[in-house]
């Protein structure tokens, strides 16, 4: 079976050791709609990266194509390649399970199996390896209490993980992405659907994460990427606007296009 | 809307012909029988187009059991009533009319004939339909199980047939492997078979489906042709009969009589039976 | 790298079942029509059959397999409407809405030969009606009419209470909405379910078998209590000759006819609900 | 004058609603009472295992046998052949095929039984008849194929509705944790659609048992459990085929008559059972036409 190994080769990690994933040329069709128009993109290892802009401009697509979830979307045509740890991800041989398993991936709304909350947490992990059982129960500890959910549901891990509350149900998807240990995590406005004290909690969480993942944060909340972002990307229509460190887009963008939807959301808040 | 119209029209027509009653003579029963009525039917309504005449096949149980709850004019049976038929329906007096004579023959694949199995005693048959002897080679033939094929209890064929064989018209045939119904339908299991047994009406004879003749108790061999059948020398006979409640009247009478003329007799013969006269 | 080579042998299998179901598909579509169309032609189409169905055509079989179905189709139509109307705008209590759905799929579920019996004890024996089209007809209604019942009540139901609300504000009574609103919608649902009902309804042997056909003979029927050939029962007289190659010629054709037969009323069925699916969706 | 109209509509639609409902009662009525005979005078020797109306035998284990092993033989191989085709229809197949392939599904499901009998006679048991070296191909098991053929579509359409009433963040969610398709379907589509696969598979179990014509052609029609006992390259009876092959040559009011409907009346039952079952796992609102 000739398929190409995810390992970083050593030459290319040479030359870009802060970029895990360089995205080049990037371009997006569905059906006849250009959805990504022409995307040049670098995202640095070990920080967390916004993708910031309106709704319907191509975050999600955009997101969702760095670990080729997309692949099965009907009438969908992709151009220009994503690289991973140097090497394309795009090419007809990758193994896009195993792909997944290094980039995990968090959905907007939580999305439960219905099992129980531990079998949750081990759904993914335990596909990669054989686990004894005390493996399996170390393994959900060690990421409940990753997503600070551990206090909570220790007494009642065996229950359906439907019983609990949407945020708890978001950090629990959080801590079954972490259990495969992957080296990107890619959310797709994970905090949309929760409650304000929720969102702060998996936003803290975000900011200590960062120690071992590379995180790719998709938001259209300013505030929010404000908070925890290391790097801003403004996508408008398709097209890149914008990349950069946080600190300098917000303090001075330099497109008047993200300067008025910074302020518009200023105006909104 | 318009579809609903039409449709409207439609039925309009149906009930306008409905209303103009024609005369309908139905008939049902016996597949051995029904050859014969079912060209005479078509020949008679020639020239007498307003009459209908309905066929419909089943057995001659079937045939009994219909004219006896008054769903037909005619029962087609090739087989004598039973007592019980008698008794059940007591409402009914049965009349039947013998159209035509006929030979239930034993028949075979035209593989086994071929290999050298041309007549058996009715002994062996029996003990073939009993499960006694499975295989050709007891009998002399190839290495082949035989196939044994039998029909629906109340199938006039074999009344006739289990009653000259076996010595009772409904013996139980152990060594059955098929149960099948019209002599169509076992024509075309024996056909498809190469190492078949079964009972046939003498019509249904053909190159593929072999009549066997009958080895007599004295040693002699009696084939199952027409002239053996019209000098009763084959053991194997029967009367084609067609019964009516009570005496037939009408255009049911007229038809019997088309039937037992000459040229009706000649539909019995191109049909592969023997006239009665 | 065992995982992957698990999820190929799975594809293996899926790709092994679906070719196995192509060819299904193929064969049987292809042997009917290889088969069916030397058979066809126009003197077949428009003559009587002769000599057990062997020579001769079948005009007679399909007029009356499609004199069964349209009085089916008419019987049921009615009954079918009456018992939507009432599930959708009259029944309120869901135990009763569950007792009517219950009773509905039960009789949707009845084997085809149970009708025929049932029709052979009741309206042969019982009401002495004897082996008649119309008995068959009458069967035939009973078995489409959980299919036109639903397909009826589900156009019926899927109109917005708006309309009701808005039609009753106007000043019309509760019957008046039915006859003015929801039948006329109501209709295109009862016309899907007939052509659906009846496309299933031509191709059933085992329920007229003993109460409605016969043999041969058959022309038009001139009054109620008569019987008539059907294509189904045709094809089962000369299944039964498969070895006379006339006859079986002849069976292929019959089927070939009653199987565009059955396409013609499906399809029809299919583009009624396409065009209804596009005109609620605007 | 409105009132009345309304009033007479009310009757209308209350009237109809007891004719569709009367209906069901009335065939089950109609059996009990024309079976009741056999039951009283026969009773239990209704479960023997000979059959033969002229010695007063009305045993009927051998259909409800042949029933059984038919039934049986066309869901081991209709199920997984239909589940994986459905799986095809669903998961694999680009979307914009679906109708195609639901219209043929819908045009095969279309073909009537008696075709099916008749490509039986021509086909299947002759094949059959030469691949095992028979006597004859008129078998359980060539019947058994032939329904499985016939209960095949009803298994995929509503397989493949269950899959696809499955929202895709299941498939999503879990293709972001780096699990393969098969591991996906297997451990979360297929639980998830349990409920209405299992409703399915009763539905299909329910046709498969009172499919008449295909089966009476092809089974050889004889009433008799074959030995041994797990032989079905041999003949046998189902009670469907018992009914279409014998009910009109019984005459009305018999014992034989009425041991006849016994067996339709266990049939009707057991069918009857095996659908409100099938209703209650069926979550979708099931189209009937299916």
């Amino acid at each position: 079976m000739a398929e190409k190994a995810l390992k970083p080769n050593l030459s290319v990690v040479g030359k870009t050791q802060n970029e895990i994933i360089e995205i080049k040329k990037f371009q997006v069709w569905i059906n006849e709609n250009h959805i990504l128009d022409n995307i040049e993109l670098k995202i640095p290892k070990n920080e967390i990266t916004c993708i910031i802009g309106p709704s319907g401009s191509g975050k999600s697509t955009l997101i969702r194509s760095i670990n080729r979830i997309n692949d099965e979307v009907s009438g969908i045509n992709t151009q220009g390649e994503i690289c991973f740890n140097g090497l394309s991800i795009n090419e007809k041989d990758v193994d896009v399970a195993q792909l997944r398993s290094k980039i995990g991936m968090v959905f907007q709304k939580p999305c439960i199996f219905p099992k129980s909350i531990k079998e949750n947490v081990l759904f993914g992990i335990q596909h990669l390896k054989k686990l004894s059982k005390l493996e399996k129960l170390q393994i959900a500890e060690e990421n409940l209490k990753a997503v600070s959910l551990w206090k909570e549901v220790a007494h009642r891990l065996n229950d359906k993980a439907i019983s609990l509350s949407i945020g708890q149900q978001q950090r629990l998807c959080i801590a079954r992405t972490l259990a495969i240990k992957p080296e990107v995590i890619l959310l797709d406005e994970p905090t949309s659907s929760l409650d304000p004290v929720s969102t702060r909690a998996i936003e803290d969480m975000m900011v200590k994460l960062k120690e071992e993942y590379t995180i790719i944060f998709v938001t259209h909340n300013i505030q929010q990427a404000k908070r925890i972002a290391d790097n801003l990307v403004f996508i408008c229509d398709g097209k890149l606007i914008e990349q950069g460190s946080a600190a300098k887009i917000l303090s001075c963008p330099t497109d008047p296009q993200t300067k008025a939807y910074l302020r518009d959301e200023y105006c909104d808040c | 809307m318009k579809s609903t119209h039409a449709l409207i029209v439609f039925l309009i027509c149906i009930i306008f012909t409905s209303c103009e009653k024609k005369q309908a003579i139905n008939i049902a029963g016996s597949t051995s029988v029904l050859p014969i009525i079912s060209i005479a039917a078509e020949e008679f309504r020639k020239n007498n187009p307003e009459l209908n005449i309905i066929v419909n096949e089943g057995g001659s149980g079937v045939g009994v059991n219909q004219l006896g709850e008054g769903k037909i004019d005619i029962g087609m049976v090739s087989r004598d009533i039973t007592q019980e038929e008698i008794s059940t329906y007591p409402n009914v007096t049965f009349n039947p009319i013998s159209i035509g004579k006929d030979a239930v023959v034993p028949v075979i694949s035209s593989e086994i004939y071929n290999a050298g199995i041309t007549s058996l005693t009715l002994e062996e048959i029996a003990k073939i339909y009993r499960g006694e002897v499975r295989n050709w080679s007891e009998l002399g033939g190839p290495d082949k199980e035989i196939l044994v094929i039998d029909k629906e209890a109340s199938r006039g064929t074999r009344h006739v047939f289990m009653e000259i064989v076996m010595g009772d018209k409904e013996a139980i045939a152990e060594g059955a492997d098929l149960v099948l119904g019209s002599n169509n339908e076992e024509q075309t299991a024996i056909v498809q078979s190469d190492a078949a047994i079964g009972m046939l009406s003498n019509a249904w004879l053909n190159d593929n489906v072999k009549g066997l003749n009958i080895k007599m108790l004295d040693g002699s061999i009696i084939e199952s042709s027409l002239k053996n059948i019209i000098d009763n020398k084959f053991p194997i006979t029967r009367d084609l009969l067609i019964v009516t409640n009570g005496k037939p009247a009408g255009a049911v009478k007229d038809f019997i009589e088309y039937l037992l003329s000459s040229e009706g007799q000649k539909i019995v013969e191109e049909a592969g039976y023997v006239r009665i006269n | 790298m065992n995982r992957k080579l698990k999820n190929n042998l799975f594809y293996t299998s899926v790709g092994v079942a679906v070719l196995v179901c192509a060819l299904i598909l193929f064969f049987l579509f292809g042997i009917i029509i290889w088969n069916g169309l030397p058979a066809i032609s126009l003197d077949f189409l428009t003559n009587s059959s002769s000599d057990f169905g062997a020579t001769g055509g079948i005009v007679y079989q399909i007029f009356g397999s499609i004199l069964l179905i349209v009085f089916a189709a008419l019987i049921c139509l009615p009954i079918a409407l009456g018992t939507a109307i009432y599930k959708s705008e009259y029944l309120k209590n869901e135990t009763a809405n569950k007792l009517i759905n219950t009773l509905i799929y039960s009789l949707n579920g009845i084997p085809s030969v149970i009708f025929g019996i049932f029709g052979l004890i009741f309206f042969v024996n019982l009401l002495n009606m004897g082996i008649s089209w119309f008995v068959g007809s009458i069967i035939l209604s009973m078995m489409i009419l959980p299919t036109v019942t639903l397909s009826t009540y589900q156009s019926i139901n899927s109109i917005p209470t708006v309309y009701r609300e808005s039609s009753s504000a106007l000043g019309l009574n509760k019957w008046q909405v039915i006859v003015q609103v929801l039948l006329p919608q109501g209709f295109s649902g009862a016309i899907t379910g007939l052509l659906i009902g009846v496309a299933r309804a031509i191709g059933e042997t085992a329920p007229i078998m003993f109460i409605a056909t016969a043999f041969s003979g058959v022309k038009l029927p001139s009054s109620f209590l008569e019987p008539v050939s059907t294509l189904p029962t045709h094809i089962l007289a000369l299944a039964q000759q498969a070895t006379n190659p006339a006859a079986l010629q002849n069976a292929w054709g019959s089927s070939l006819v009653l199987v565009i037969l059955v396409i013609i009323f499906s399809i029809s069925a299919l583009f009624i609900r396409l065009r209804h699916q596009t005109i609620s969706k605007r | 004058m409105l009132g009345s109209t309304s009033k007479i509509g009310k009757y209308y639609v209350y009237g109809s609603t007891l004719i569709s409902a009367f209906i069901v009662f009335l065939i089950f009525t109609i059996l009990i009472i024309s079976s009741w005979d056999a039951i009283t005078t026969v009773g239990l020797d209704l479960l023997k295992f000979q059959w033969n109306p002229a010695t007063g035998e009305f045993g009927i284990i051998p259909m409800l046998f042949g029933t059984l092993v038919v039934t049986f033989i066309a869901l081991l191989i209709a199920v997984p052949l239909g589940i994986y085709t459905a799986i095809f229809t669903s998961e694999i197949l680009p979307s914009k095929y679906r109708f195609i392939v639901k219209s043929l599904l819908e045009l095969l499901a279309g073909i009537p039984s008696i075709i099916f009998g008749l490509i039986g006679i021509a086909f299947f048991s002759i094949w059959v008849q030469n691949i095992f070296d028979l006597q004859s191909g008129r078998t359980i098991f060539t019947a058994g194929i032939l329904l499985s053929i016939m209960i095949l579509p009803t298994i995929i359409t509503l397989t493949d509705d269950a899959f696809h009433n499955i929202p895709d963040k299941y498939r999503e969610t879990a293709k972001g944790l780096g699990l393969y398709k098969f591991e996906i379907i297997k451990e979360i589509l297929l639980p998830i659609a349990k409920p209405d696969l299992k409703g399915a598979i009763l539905l299909a179990f329910g046709r498969a048992l009172g499919e008449t014509m295909a089966v009476m052609l092809v089974i050889g029609s004889i009433d008799r459990i074959p030995s041994p006992i797990y032989n079905w390259l041999s003949p046998g009876q189902t009670i469907t085929s018992k009914l279409g092959r014998e009910i009109a040559e019984t005459s009305f009011g018999s014992v034989h008559f009425s041991a006849m409907i016994f067996m339709g009346l266990l049939l009707f039952i057991i069918v009857l059972i095996l659908t409100i079952l099938s209703q209650n796992s069926l979550k979708s609102n099931r189209r009937l036409y299916e």
